[in-house]
């Protein structure tokens, strides 16, 4: 029975990180803390540290949902392979 | 109304980051805010969709709260008697169905049994207009016209009204709610926990890869839709009342352009200015009905 | 205690008595009157469970599987076009090893629409993973429930009991009831801790993608756990002895017969009429077709057997007798007979044996 | 074999008289017609008493007692058998041994009705019970182990006087 | 409203005599007006349920319809399956669903799917408020409070509503009848056949074996259900009207006194005084939706 | 004309060019491109044909079932839990004696939820009176659909034809499609009146209650017919000549090899490679579970027979090996393999047939 | 298959007259005709002749429906073996 | 073995490589990874090409040639083969033979594009045409018989240009 029961593991489809096409980078001047690519992040890649936001790159898949939801384009998507 | 404040939400993840929802994942945003809502007293039971394959595979689960697999068409039928063990052995929890508009039309005599019973649990149809894991075919929330595998030339029913169906069935608590509001989606899975038997909640769930649109407008295209009216907010906890973020667009001179919302999916590609119309009619149609019905109940 | 009790309200004895917590179900004829006896039981406090009036059989087992998987001791009960319709939930159960016990009063699969008895419904349980016993008479419907819960939770597999529509469901007979002292101590109160419990705050998650392996792994399991049952109903400690099968005037018997259900009396009264012409029949009675008695069936010596059974693999035949013929090592003969509740009494049991044993008798009886 | 019309409680009868028999410290099987009863049709169910355990579960073929439970049935079966135990005041019948009572009467009388009809059954069943010479205490039993209170003091005195009343018709 | 006068009426029998119904049945009732209203242009589609047996057995058939037996939950798909074969082979006649309050339990998401596609059928659901054919237990329909055996004590939901909640499924016609009112179902059978694509009526339809009421009040007690307010006729056909046989019961004056109906009925001998208190505040509450929905739509 | 197609693919192109008249079907994972492409040939025009986009496998086969009744040709289309959900319409349509053809698209049951194939679902009709056939690549799923609508509308029995889930359904395979004029010839356009048609002012009453007799009658029937479908198979007239059974260098093999499905493809090479060390090794591949090719089977005459199969009747074991067994004259082993669409190659089969040739087969390979 | 093939047959259960046992008796000379009895005789056991209603007694399975809905009291059900 | 991300269109370049060999006159199986697809996971398609009859359905275990669509899966597969086909500038790959062409470029000139991502399957199928030893008119055909015209006419552009462009790299 025990293969048939999953316990909670963050990367249960593996590194996301590598879908990524574009990748948020994130401008902590330009940020007002209002939480809002926190709370809209769909993958949860958005941590809050002090108040700060905190991307996890290893699972981000650059999906775009935070830059577009900031309303201070403190987030902005870059082409990974230009980085 | 429960109001919510982004600084005061909980930080603890029940969705887990690097899971298979793709990219700008509607599903996945409504998944997180349950944590959010209700935390640790979720027990979630997911028939067959999308949510099977995001939920994890092998040991691994994407959820930090228990996950019930469960036939397609089965989920409210599980619910009842999984509330019973919990209410039986002393367990405070509730049992939260998670399904898409697909296992609501398959397992619409299970979730309209369950309603009619008044069993002890919460039920929210995300709502993605047709069925994703398989592969974007017709279902029986399908916009009018939207194209699908299925109907590829567009769908020739009208969206089935689900929300409105199960207030005729006079479940405890009806809401609809829109991965673009979180909040507020937030707010009415609280408030929704705090009344007794069945709750349902619709939740409109654009799909970047089904209606095709880029990953990063999921958000833009949920709030589009409120916006232009064709999405429309409201809650029923013993009094029907529009909910403020579509109160606004009672007015219709308030709305955003239709054009906007559909030109932006390319299942709408197709769409002849008579069929814009024609949504327009439903739609201004529809809040007549909902206006009314703020009187009635 | 002796009763007088149909069959059906035989089985709702024993499901009130096993202290059953959690019951679903979905009237169909001619399994009804169990789920209106439990509605009752419930209602007059006479028993403390949670009884669910459902929409549909689906939705029944669906709802046992919810209370199953939550810790609680569950039962259903259906019949025919009841069991096809929650056929999806039956294989899900079974897969997901837990220990549910249904009655299933067969009954002939339609159209045309036909209430009355044939095992056609029954045996298409017969790969999923139930165990599978089917009663003689009230009795045993009763005695076979109360088995059904002990052995389904020692082995984590789901237990149907299967009885005859009408002929066994319907019929009122003497029931010896134990005490409910004695069921207690037979079945100790049930709180599961295997093979999962779904609770809030203990975040598992069941039933998900997982590898090839890993579904072929589970079934192998089933499989291998299936074979144990014999031995688990053999010593169940219950008040009375229990066996896969049952041996009637076998010892000597050069002719055997392989049945199951309500008709064996009637058979058992024609072999007794055929030992007193001196013939040596005796009966190999299936109490259960899954597991398949596969060992004592091959330990059979004798010089033909005979299978009569009421189904019909259409395009094989007779589902036991290939089953039977798979195993037996003397030759077998297969009757179709009963089909559709078409009465088969002492008298044609009587006339088809004499056929049989003179290799005058053909594959259908009608 | 009771031939009864739906409603006026054959199969009941004969349970009653299946838990008189266990009483009795017999056997007993009570098989009520199979299939879906409809109020006013024909209803046949049928008894089987031995001193033994009862293995059979086929249907009865050869009834050695048929109970009658109304007079119009005559006009539809053709009764035939060892002995016919019949609600009637003077049965117009040809067979071996003909038992009969008034069992409407009884019923009206104690005001047994339901939806027009007179619930013969507890009646009939006193009248079995005699013709099967059971003693009346085992059927006592039975009815009170069947009904409510209230319903069983009723009953038992419809059966008791059927009980007492019944008698063997020689034309 | 099409205005139906007796003596017009069709002599032709399509629910011939000598059948297995119980003295005093509705279904009976029922079928001989749908012959009455459409003829031979009717195929019927059945379900298990008492109509099952009223059909006939062996070679004899109580219908001067075709008639097919079906699944339980499958009625509505078929009609749809059948109604295809007609189009096609240029056969005129309507598939006709007749089922009862069962078979709309069990098949909700059969008859939802079929409406939501606005599949050409007339759905009827003939509602004696229990499944009868397997002796009297709880239906979705079933009375709040009425005692079956499965609920021995009086249930304890309230009836589904099924006809609002096809109107909230957007179905091309809708109405409720009463077998206490033939000449307004007649004509509403009519109406509907004019109507292309989904119709649906929610037929009232007491029983007496299964309420405990003598045999000769059938189309007493349906009256008395309409007089006392319990059942609202009403139809919609583009709009919403309650119709003429209940409308003088808007006036809550005008009632038959609710403990006339309930009283002559076995299955509510056991209610106390609050309950028909209850009912009474319940059946207030349906007239004011039900009024209110005639402005809605 | 040969075209690359996937298996799903060429049997939507075979349910054109059959000019089916009626699909309902819904979407299940590997079953769904069927259904996709259908619905795109019906919206394009090339299929003149209506596409009911039902909410459930049940009303799936419903609405097929009354399409069927009331004379057009109709298909569906399902895999697993769809064919487990529409279980009760599938027996339904078998005793009605429908011509309907269903593609089986197979694939595990669950729980665990798992998409890759094994037989176990197909084999869950194997009682219901459904002729069940099993194609080995996309060739013959498209030759089979076909076949099926000829020999169904032939004798009055609904038609499976299955197809392994992805490895099938899913590869793009070099199909040789026939032309239109040539299926026109095969296949004539269907107006049924056997065995009844349903429309207006046609007053019968189909399905209704029957004596007992009546129901038994209508199995045996049913059975004799299926009976007949092994000479309709080889007798139906199509461009290429079909067999219940496909022959793989059998004529001198001591060791025959029973399997089904698209890894017999794989097996054939390892047996090439066996025979090519000397092991005068065979095939008898099941091109049809029902009729079960009984004759076939029990015409073999060898050393010993190995039915290796994607299947396991839990508490009975491999279940055409029951079957097998209780027709063979040779001695059967049995091998369950591949369950849960675990992968079985060429070496798999090159060691499975050396150990079995050796006699240290076990009854599991995983 | 001819056996699950049923046709229109009156009786369908037999003669269902014997059913009752209550016996619906008209009354010509009270009857004004209104076809109400005829209506909602469940059975269809009521025919119209010449204008008259006419009962078919061997399927009547005396329900009473008849007599309660004439408000012209022209049917009257009265016990079958008190006649 | 074709090794792409969600989107990529590696199943679409096995099946255009698939009609190709047919059309070549070969026997070809275009098989898919098993299971579901998420735009940008990892997905697996193969494809078998033999001059007779292909009758094996099994996975491929060790394929002869890999087809690589985008250079950061060479950061998760360990990819080695007889033959490599990579789409890149400049491949940084230890294996025996390694075939390059740049087909993102070509695919973005060509405005082959959906959702941010240059869809790059017509132009690695060109090459692997090419490395197969494939006429072009081979895969044209292909690519035209599966897109719609105005696709069409783009995508043959861009296998025709990888077709041309793809080399054998030496380090
Ligand atoms: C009985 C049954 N039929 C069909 C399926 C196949 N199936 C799995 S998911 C799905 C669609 C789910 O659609 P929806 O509920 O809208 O969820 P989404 O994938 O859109 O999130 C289907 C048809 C199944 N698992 N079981
Ligand atoms: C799948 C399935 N479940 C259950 C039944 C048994 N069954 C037959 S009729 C019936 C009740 C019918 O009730 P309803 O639809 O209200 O019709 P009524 O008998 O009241 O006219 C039931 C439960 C069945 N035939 N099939
Ligand atoms: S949305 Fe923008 S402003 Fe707000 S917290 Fe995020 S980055 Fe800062
Ligand atoms: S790009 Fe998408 S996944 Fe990445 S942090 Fe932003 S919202 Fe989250
Ligand atoms: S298809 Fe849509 S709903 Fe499904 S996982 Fe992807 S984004 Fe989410
Ligand atoms: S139980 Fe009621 S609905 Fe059923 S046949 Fe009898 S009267 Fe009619
Ligand atoms: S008593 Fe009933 S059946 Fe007889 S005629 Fe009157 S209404 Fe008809
Ligand atoms: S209801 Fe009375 S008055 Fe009217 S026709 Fe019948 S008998 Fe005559
Ligand atoms: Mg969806
Ligand atoms: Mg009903």
């Amino acid at each position: 029975m025990e293969c048939m029961i999953a316990r909670p593991s963050k990367g249960s489809a593996g590194k996301t990180g590598l879908w990524r096409t574009f990748k948020p980078i994130y401008d902590e001047n330009k940020c007002n803390n209002c939480l809002l690519c926190w709370l809209y992040c769909p993958e949860n890649a958005i941590d809050v540290v002090d108040g700060k936001i905190s991307i996890d790159y290893d699972y981000c898949k650059g999906c775009g949902v935070c830059a577009k939801i900031c309303a201070k384009k403190a987030i902005e998507m870059v082409r990974e392979d230009e980085l | 109304m429960v109001v919510v404040k982004i600084k005061d939400l909980p930080k603890e993840k029940f969705l887990l980051p690097g899971n298979t929802s793709c990219q700008g994942c509607p599903h996945a945003l409504g998944l997180k805010s349950l944590g959010m809502a209700l935390g640790d007293d979720v027990v979630l039971v997911v028939p067959a969709g999308c949510t099977t394959i995001i939920a994890g595979s092998k040991d691994k689960s994407s959820f930090k709260f228990p996950c019930l697999h469960v036939p397609f068409a089965s989920a409210p039928a599980v619910a009842t008697g999984l509330g019973s063990a919990f209410r039986r052995l002393g367990k405070k929890g509730i049992p939260v169905v998670w399904m898409g508009d697909g296992g609501s039309d398959i397992g619409f005599a299970t979730l309209s049994g369950a309603c009619v019973r008044k069993d002890d649990m919460i039920v929210i149809v995300s709502d993605n207009e047709a069925y994703m894991n398989t592969g974007i075919q017709t279902s029986g929330t399908t916009f009018w016209k939207a194209r699908t595998t299925t109907s590829p030339t567009g769908k020739r029913e009208e969206k089935k009204d689900l929300a409105l169906i199960m207030l005729m069935h006079k479940a405890d608590y009806v809401a609809t709610a829109s991965v673009g509001y979180l909040q507020d989606f937030i707010g009415k899975l609280r408030k929704a926990s705090e009344i007794d038997g069945f709750r349902f909640i619709h939740l409109h769930s654009p799909c970047p890869p089904g209606w095709g649109f880029d990953s990063s407008e999921t958000v833009e295209m949920a709030r589009l839709a409120v916006k232009c009216g064709a999405w429309i907010l409201w809650e029923f906890d013993g009094k029907f009342r529009i909910s403020p973020m579509s109160k606004p667009y009672a007015d219709k001179s308030k709305r955003a352009p239709l054009t906007e919302y559909l030109k932006k999916q390319r299942r709408f590609r197709h769409l002849s200015d008579e069929d814009i119309a024609e949504i327009e009619r439903r739609i201004d149609e529809q809040w007549r009905v909902v206006l009314a019905l703020e009187d009635v109940f | 205690m002796k009763k007088v009790l149909t069959g059906n309200y035989a089985v709702a004895e024993a499901v009130k008595m096993a202290r059953t917590e959690f019951i679903a179900a979905y009237p169909i004829t001619p399994q009804t009157t169990i789920v209106e006896r439990l509605a009752e039981m419930v209602e007059k406090g006479e028993l403390n469970a949670d009884f669910v009036r459902v929409e549909s059989e689906h939705s029944a087992l669906a709802a046992v599987y919810g209370a199953s998987a939550g810790g609680l001791r569950a039962f259903t009960a259906t019949s025919s076009h009841g069991l096809l319709y929650m056929y999806e939930m039956c294989w899900w159960v079974a897969n997901s090893r837990l220990p549910v016990v249904m009655a299933l009063v067969t009954r002939t699969i339609g159209p045309p629409w036909n209430i009355h008895t044939d095992h056609t419904d029954l045996l298409t349980l017969r790969d999923s993973g139930w165990i599978l016993a089917m009663s003689e008479n009230a009795q045993e419907a009763f005695d076979l429930t109360l088995i059904g819960f002990k052995v389904a939770e020692q082995i984590d597999l789901p237990f149907a009991v299967g009885l005859d529509g009408f002929q066994v469901s319907h019929t009122a007979e003497v029931v010896d009831v134990p005490e409910q002292s004695e069921v207690d101590e037979f079945l100790p109160e049930r709180r599961r801790n295997k093979p999962f419990v779904i609770e809030p705050r203990n975040p598992i998650t069941v039933g998900g993608l997982t590898t090839n392996e890993c579904t072929m792994i589970l079934r192998r399991e089933m499989n291998r756990d299936m074979e144990k049952v014999g031995d688990l109903v053999k010593n169940a400690g219950y008040v009375r002895d229990y066996d896969l099968v049952e041996r009637y005037r076998l010892d000597d018997a050069e002719y055997v017969v392989i049945m199951m259900g309500a008709w064996c009396g009637d058979a058992k009264d024609a072999i007794d009429v055929l030992r007193d012409e001196g013939v040596q029949i005796g009966m190999l009675r299936l109490r259960f077709v899954r597991p398949f008695p596969a060992e004592e069936i091959a330990k059979l010596d004798c010089k033909k057997i005979l299978v009569v059974e009421r189904d019909c693999s259409v395009g094989k035949g007779g589902i036991i007798a290939t089953e039977v013929k798979s195993v037996a090592n003397s030759p077998v003969q297969s009757v179709m007979a009963g089909l559709g509740g078409v009465d088969v009494g002492v008298d044609d049991f009587v006339s088809m044996f004499r056929r049989f044993v003179k290799g005058e008798l053909g594959e259908w009886w009608l | 074999m009771i031939l009864s019309f739906g409603g006026q409680g054959g199969v009941t009868a004969a349970r009653l008289l299946s838990i008189a028999a266990l009483n009795e410290g017999k056997y007993a099987q009570a098989i009520p017609q199979f299939g879906a009863e409809r109020r006013g049709a024909l209803v046949r169910s049928f008894i089987r008493i031995s001193d033994r355990p009862i293995r059979r579960h086929s249907s009865v073929k050869n009834p050695e007692v048929i109970a009658v439970f109304s007079e119009k049935i005559l006009k539809i079966v053709d009764v035939k058998a060892n002995t016919v135990v019949i609600n009637s005041k003077q049965p117009k019948l040809e067979n071996g041994r003909v038992y009969y009572v008034d069992a409407s009467s009884i019923a009206l009388e104690l005001n047994l009705i339901s939806a027009g009809w007179p619930i013969v059954n507890t009646a009939m069943a006193g009248a079995m019970a005699k013709v099967f010479g059971f003693s009346f205490e085992s059927l006592k039993d039975a009815i009170e182990q069947t009904f409510s209170s209230k319903l069983a003091e009723l009953n038992v005195q419809a059966a008791k006087k059927a009980y007492e009343e019944v008698k063997e018709w020689s034309a």
